[in-house]
C-alpha cells in the first residue's frame, strides 16, 4: 500500500531529540526488535510466535530476521486459530515458558476473549497462586489508511476490568523496549497495546537490558493549568496541542501512564491535587475504557481539588469508517485536543 | 522453488462444447473485465487516492465468475476481504465500487467500508468480514434464514484457505451440516496466508477438503483455473442446496499471481519462488480459457479486442466518475451506528 | 444442586407489593417466558435458540415448553460453538430473521466477542445502514452458589464502549418482559443482562404487548440526599440499604438504568443537579464499566452542581472466589451499599 | 427408549491374563474408590454443605482410572468441568479435595476453585476449566512446553463430546498436529451435553474420532467402560508421544449414570429414556471388570470389602476433616490476583 506508507511517514511525529547527539537513537521498531533480540537471549523460556513474525517484513520490523538467529522453535509462525493459540500460550506459560504473541492488529484479540479474560486472567487466582501465567500478547492498533471498522480499534478499553491482566500502552522507543523487557519478565498475562503511527518514531534508547516498572505513570512535562493523562499515541497528539499553546502561556502536567493496568493513581491524583483540572486522553471510544476510569477516579479521589469538569477525549461512540475524509472527521487531532485544553482552563467553577 | 504445483489437467477433460457460445462468452469477458479493472487499480494505485487496503484476485478469477455465474441472480453470496472478482461477478457496479476505493460519498458503502468491503445488496453480494473466516458464520445464518423462510434462495460463501484454520470456521460446518442448510462453501485455496505458506499453518498430510469431508459434508477439491469446473462443481451444489439436499464444500484451487495485498507481486522479499509464481502465469484461467475457446473457434482476437476496447472505456468513465464524485461530509459520520 | 437452590430462594429480594391486589404478578422468569411467547405468536421471523432452551428446565423456565407451541425449527437447542451460533444470528437478522439466543451465564459471551463487537454491532454502518442487525443475545448473570472465576462473571462493563451494541439490564419482572419486547422488536444488536438472584422475584406485569423504550432510566424512588445509579440487582441491594438508612432520614433518588447502553445521561444529570450527589451501583467490577462510565460522565456534564466526590460500589480488582466464605467477602451487599451512601452524604466538599 | 446402545463387546477380546495381579487390583480399586467417594458426596450433598457445583463421573470412571494408570506419575493431565475421577485417579489427594468442596481454606485451591476446578500440581493434575473446551488450547501448550523443553513428558486432556462443537478444540488439534505434540486427547463420549442428546449437537452420521482422524490426527474409538482397553490404548499413544510420534485422539464411550451436575439421575426428567439408563448400569465399568476378575479367580468377594471398609474409612476421614477445617479468610481475598 504505497499511499499507506507514505501517509504513516507524513503522520509520524519525529519528536527526536536531536541536542544530544551522544544519544543512543532507535526507531520504536529497532527498539522493540532489540527488546525481543535480549529477551531471546537471555531466557531460553522466551519464544516468538504470530502471523508473519517470520514473514520478509517481520511484523513491521519488530521480529526481522530473529527466526534466523534464533531457530524457527523460537521464532515461528502460525496457523490463523487466535483462540486456540492463545490458550496455547497460556498453557506454556503455566508450564514455565514465556511466549510472546504478536497480532499485526487489536482486532483479532476479539477472537481470544475466551483465553485472555476466561483463562489466562485467571488461573493464577483460581488456583491459590500454584501457577503463573507469563504470557505477553503484543497488537498495534490501525489508525488510518482505510483501515475501517474491523481493522482499527482500540479496544484496551475493554480490558481494562479484567482483573489479573496488565495492560501497557507505551508512548515512546524508550518505553516501548524497557516495558517489552518487564513484561517477558513479569509472571503474569500482559497485554500490550502498540500504535501504528508511533512506529516509525526515534528516540533515546539505551543498549541491554533495562526495564520499566509496569504500573507506574511518568511526567512528560511539568505545568501549572491542568493535568493531562493518557498514554501510546493519544499522549503524542496532546504535547504537540499543548505546545500549540505555549504561546498562550499555558503549561500542563502531561502524564503518560505507560501501564492502564494496573493504575496508576498515585501520579494522577499528586498532579490533579496540584492543577485542580483534567484533561483525559486515549486512542480508545471516550465512552467507557480509560477516560471514564481516569475521569471517575478523580471525581472520587481528588474531588476536594477539582476546579473544573473532568474533560475526556477519545473517539466518538461509532465504528471507524474506512474512508479518508471521514477518517479526519472521527479521528481526535492535536486540534481537538487543544480545544479540550482550552475550555478546561477556562471554564472555572 | 515450486512448492505449490499445478496439479490440474487444464481443459484436457472438459468437453466445452456442452455450453452455449453466449455462456462462454458472458464468463470469459466476465473475467476479462475483472483482470483489466484490478490492472488498472493495480497501475493507479502508487498515485495514493485510493486510500484503501486491496487484495486483488488476480490469477483466482475464475473462481468468483464460474460460482457467480452457476447461481441465481436471486442467490446470495458472502465473502471475504478478497472482495473485487466476487463483488464484480455477482454484478456489483462499477461506479460504487471506484467510488468506494476513492473514499466517495457515492461508493456502494458511502466510503465506510473501503476496498474490504464492497457490499450492494441489490445484487446479492449481501456482506463482507476482514476478519479472516468472520463473514462463515454470518453466511450461514443466512442460509439458515432462507431456509426458515423457505425461500429457495442459495448462500455461497467465499474465504481463504487460511479460514480452516479458524474455530468458526469448523463451528459453522457443523452447523450447516446439522441443519442441512442450503450454502456452498467456497474454499479459495491459493496456497498462502499473507507470506506465509499452507504447510506452516496445517499439516502438509491433508488436503483441505478433505478434512471439511471429515465432518460429513459432501466436499470436493478442484482445478480452479479451469472456470467450467467451477461453474459445473458450483451448478450441481446450488441444485442440490435449492432441493434440500443440504451444504456442500468446494475447494477452489488457484493461485494468487499479486502481493497478498496491495499493487503487484512481492515474491521477490523471498517467501515464494519467483518460478513458482512463474509457473502459475502459464495457467492463467483467462488465458487457458480463451485458448480453449479459440481452438473450437469460438472467439477470436478481433472480438476479444473489441470487449476489451468497450471495458477500457467503460473503466475510465468508472474512474473518472470516482474521483469527480463527493467526499462525504462531515455530518455523515454518526449516521447509521443505529438502525431506527 | 440441592443447597443452590434453597440458597437463591433465600437471597431473592420478594419485594411484591402485594398491597394492589387486583395487580396481575407473575414471577421474573415468567415474565420472560411471556415475552417470548407473546413474541414468537406476534412475529413469525422470531426464533429462540441456546444451549438447554428445549430442555425440561428450560433455561432457569425462560423457555420451558415453548418449543411445543412453536415447534423445534422455532424454538432450538444447539451446538455449543458460541461464536459460530453468534455469527449465525447476525446472519439470520441481516437476512430478516428476529433470533434471540441465550445463554446460561454472560462468561460464554466471551467466545463471542468476534462477532458481537467485531461483527454484528458494526454491519449497520459499514455498509452505511443497507443492514440492519436485529438480534437479541441474553445471559443471566450468576452470582454466588461456587460459580467461582468462569461461571459468575458480569461482563456488561466489558461491552459498553462497543458503538452500534445496546445493553440492557432489568431488575423487575415488569421490565423483564417490557424490554425483552423492545429488545426484540429493535433493529440492532442488543445484550440483555439477567441476574438468577432476580428471577424468582415477583411483580406487577400486565398481559399482552407492552415496551419499554431502550435508552431510558427510570426513577425507582425520589428523595434528597443524594443519587443512586444503576441497574438489575444492584438496584434491588441499593434499595434495600436505602430502606435500612430511612429511620435515619435518608431519602435518595434511586435511577434504575434498565438499559446501560444507549446511557440516559439526562436523568443521571437532572437527579445530580438536584441532590449534589451520586453514588454508581453495578454488578460489574468496580474497574472500567458502568460505575466509571455514570461517575465520569456526571463529573464531566454536572460537575458545578456536585457537593461530594462521585463514589461507586462493585466488585472488587479480582477473579471470583468460589467458596461460600470468600463469596461473602467479595460481593457488594446491601450493608456495604449502605455504608457507601453514609459516606457520600456526609462527605461534604 | 435407549436411544443410545451400548455397542462393545465387554472383555470378551481382553486378554485378562497379560496383566499382573497387582495392576488390576490397582485399577479396580482406583474404580471403586472414585466411585464410592462420589456415592458418599452424593449422599450428603442435600446437607448444602458443600457448596459447589459438582460433576459426578459414576459410569465413565475407566476413562479416567485407565487413562492416568497408562500414564507416567511425571505425566500431566488437564480437565473439564468432570474432574473427580480425574483427580483421584491422577494420585489427588482425597483430604484436599473435600476441604475445596466444602469451601475451606485448605482445600487444594483455596476454596478458589471448588469442584469444577480440583487442581495438585504435585501429581500432575495441572488445571482445568469450566469453559467448555477452554482447557484444551491450554493442554496444547502445556505439550509445547514438554516439547521445547526437551522433557518427554505426555500431556493427557479430558474433555466431554460436546467440546467437540467448539472451534477452539479444531484449531488445537490442528496445531498439535501441525507440530507433532505429545499429547493424547481423550474425549469423554457420554451423548449427552447437560440434556441435549448428540444428534441435536452434530450429525448423527459421522463418529467423533472420523472427524478428529479427518485432520489427520490418528484417531480411535474404544469402549470405555473396558478399562483394560482404555490402559492400553492409552499406554499405546504415551509411547508414541514420547518417542515423537506427534498426538492420539482417543474417544472413550461410556455412559454418565447420574444428571449432568448435582447428586443423582435426573433422567425422569425426560430427555432422556429410564431404560437407557438402566442398560447402562448393567455394563457398568466396575461391575465389569470386577466379575471378569472374580472369573479368572483374580479377587474374590472378601478382597473387595475389605478394600471398601478401608476406604470407607479413609473417606470418613477425609470428610471429617473438611467439615472441620478453617474457612478462607476475608484478607486472603485480594491475595493471587496477580503473580510477583
Ligand atoms: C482473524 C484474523 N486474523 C488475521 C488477519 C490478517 N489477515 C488478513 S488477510 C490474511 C490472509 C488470509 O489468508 P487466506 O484466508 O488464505 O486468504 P487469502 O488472502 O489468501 O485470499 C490475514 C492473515 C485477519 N484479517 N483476521
Ligand atoms: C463454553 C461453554 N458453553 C456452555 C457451558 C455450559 N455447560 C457446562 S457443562 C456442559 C456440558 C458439556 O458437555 P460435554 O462436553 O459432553 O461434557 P459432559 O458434561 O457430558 O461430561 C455445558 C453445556 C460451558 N460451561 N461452557
Ligand atoms: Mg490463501
Ligand atoms: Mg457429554
Amino acid at each position: 500500500m504505497p499511499w499507506a506508507e507514505a501517509f504513516l511517514n507524513t503522520q509520524t511525529n519525529n519528536s527526536e531529540n536531536l541536542a544530544d547527539s551522544n544519544e543512543r537513537h532507535l526507531s520504536y521498531t529497532d527498539a522493540l526488535h532489540e527488546a525481543l533480540d535480549l529477551a531471546l537471549e537471555l531466557d531460553k523460556k522466551a519464544f516468538i510466535l504470530g502471523q508473519g513474525v517470520n514473514d520478509p517484513i517481520g511484523m513491521f520490523g519488530v521480529t526481522t530476521d530473529l527466526y534466523k538467529k534464533f531457530s524457527e522453535e523460537r521464532v515461528f509462525d502460525t496457523p490463523l486459530s487466535e483462540e486456540g493459540m492463545t490458550g496455547m500460550c497460556a498453557g506454556a506459560a503455566m508450564n514455565g515458558m514465556r511466549p510472546v504473541y504478536l497480532h499485526n492488529r487489536p482486532d483479532f484479540l476479539l477472537l481470544t476473549f475466551n483465553q485472555l479474560v476466561n483463562h489466562a486472567s485467571k488461573m493464577h487466582y483460581m488456583d491459590e497462586g500454584h501457577t503463573n501465567v507469563p504470557m505477553v500478547i503484543w497488537s498495534a492498533i490501525g489508525r488510518g489508511w482505510g483501515s475501517g471498522a474491523q481493522h482499527s480499534q482500540a479496544v484496551q478499553g475493554l480490558l481494562l476490568s479484567v482483573p489479573g491482566l496488565k495492560i501497557i500502552m507505551p508512548s515512546t522507543p524508550y518505553d516501548a523496549k524497557g516495558l517489552m523487557l518487564s513484561a517477558i519478565a513479569d509472571n503474569n498475562p500482559v497485554v500490550i497495546f502498540e500504535h501504528r503511527w508511533l512506529m516509525k518514531q526515534n528516540g533515546y534508547v539505551p543498549e541491554g537490558i533495562y526495564k520499566i516498572p509496569i504500573g507506574e505513570g511518568i511526567y512528560r512535562t511539568r505545568g501549572e493549568d491542568l493535568t493531562i493523562v493518557g498514554s501510546s499515541h493519544a499522549i503524542a497528539l496532546a504535547q504537540i496541542a499543548l505546545d500549540s499553546l505555549a504561546e498562550e502561556g499555558v503549561t500542563a502536567d502531561v502524564i503518560d501512564l505507560r501501564t492502564i493496568k494496573p493504575l496508576d493513581e498515585k501520579i494522577i491524583i499528586e498532579s490533579v491535587k496540584k492543577t485542580g483540572r483534567i484533561l483525559v486522553v486515549d486512542t480508545g471510544w471516550a465512552m467507557g475504557g480509560v477516560c471514564a476510569e481516569v475521569g471517575c477516579l478523580v471525581a472520587e479521589k481528588a474531588f476536594e481539588y477539582l476546579k473544573a469538569p473532568v474533560r475526556r477525549v477519545g473517539l466518538p461512540d461509532s465504528p471507524t469508517p474506512a474512508g479518508f475524509t471521514l477518517e479526519q472527521y472521527y479521528y481526535p487531532t492535536s486540534e481537538k485536543i487543544a480545544d479540550a485544553i482550552k475550555l478546561t482552563i477556562s471554564n472555572d467553577k | 522453488m515450486v512448492k505449490y504445483k499445478y496439479k490440474g489437467q487444464g481443459y484436457s477433460n472438459t468437453d466445452i462444447n456442452k455450453y452455449s457460445k453466449e455462456l462462454l462468452l458472458n464468463l470469459l469477458f466476465s473475467m476479462i473485465r475483472i483482470r483489466m479493472i484490478e490492472e488498472t487499480i493495480e497501475s493507479k494505485y502508487h498515485e495514493d487516492q485510493m486510500k484503501s487496503p486491496i487484495h486483488l484476485v488476480i490469477g483466482q478469477e475464475a473462481t468468483s465468475v464460474g460460482a457467480c455465474a452457476a447461481l441465481k441472480v436471486t442467490d446470495h453470496i458472502y465473502s471475504s476481504h478478497r472482495t473485487h472478482g466476487n463483488y464484480l461477478a455477482k454484478g456489483g457496479d462499477l461506479k460504487a465500487m471506484m467510488s468506494e476505493l476513492f473514499c466517495r460519498a457515492n461508493g456502494c458503502c458511502g466510503s465506510r467500508g473501503g476496498s474490504m468491503h464492497l457490499i450492494d445488496k441489490s445484487v446479492g453480494m449481501m456482506s463482507t468480514s476482514a476478519i479472516v473466516s468472520g463473514i462463515v458464520p454470518i453466511a450461514n445464518g443466512a442460509a439458515m434464514a432462507s431456509k426458515m423462510k423457505n425461500e429457495g434462495r442459495v448462500i455461497g460463501v467465499f474465504f481463504g484457505d487460511a479460514a480452516m484454520e479458524e474455530g468458526a470456521f469448523w463451528e459453522s460446518l457443523n452447523f450447516a451440516i446439522l441443519k442441512k442448510l442450503p450454502i456452498i462453501y467456497l474454499c479459495e485455496n491459493n496456497f498462502y496466508s499473507v507470506c506465509t505458506p499452507l504447510d506452516k499453518r496445517q499439516p502438509a498430510s491433508v488436503e483441505l477438503f478433505d478434512k471439511a469431508a471429515g465432518f460429513g459434508i459432501e466436499a470436493k477439491q478442484i482445478d480452479a483455473t479451469n472456470l467450467l469446473l467451477v461453474y459445473e462443481t458450483v451448478l450441481e451444489a446450488a441444485e442440490k442446496a435449492r432441493n434440500g439436499g443440504g451444504p456442500t464444500f468446494i475447494e477452489n484451487v488457484a493461485y494468487r499471481l499479486r502481493g497478498h495485498g496491495g499493487a503487484g507481486d512481492d515474491s521477490k522479499s523471498g517467501y515464494r519462488g519467483l518460478d513458482e509464481v512463474d509457473s502459475w502465469q502459464n495457467i492463467c484461467p483467462i488465458h487457458t480459457l480463451q485458448n480453449e475457446m479459440k481452438n473450437h473457434n469460438l472467439i477470436d482476437e478481433n472480438t476479444i479486442n473489441d470487449f476489451q476496447n468497450r471495458t477500457q472505456l467503460e473503466i475510465d468513465e468508472a474512474f473518472h466518475h470516482a474521483v469527480s464524485s463527493p467526499n462525504p461530509s462531515e455530518d455523515s459520520l454518526m449516521q447509521h451506528v443505529y438502525a431506527d
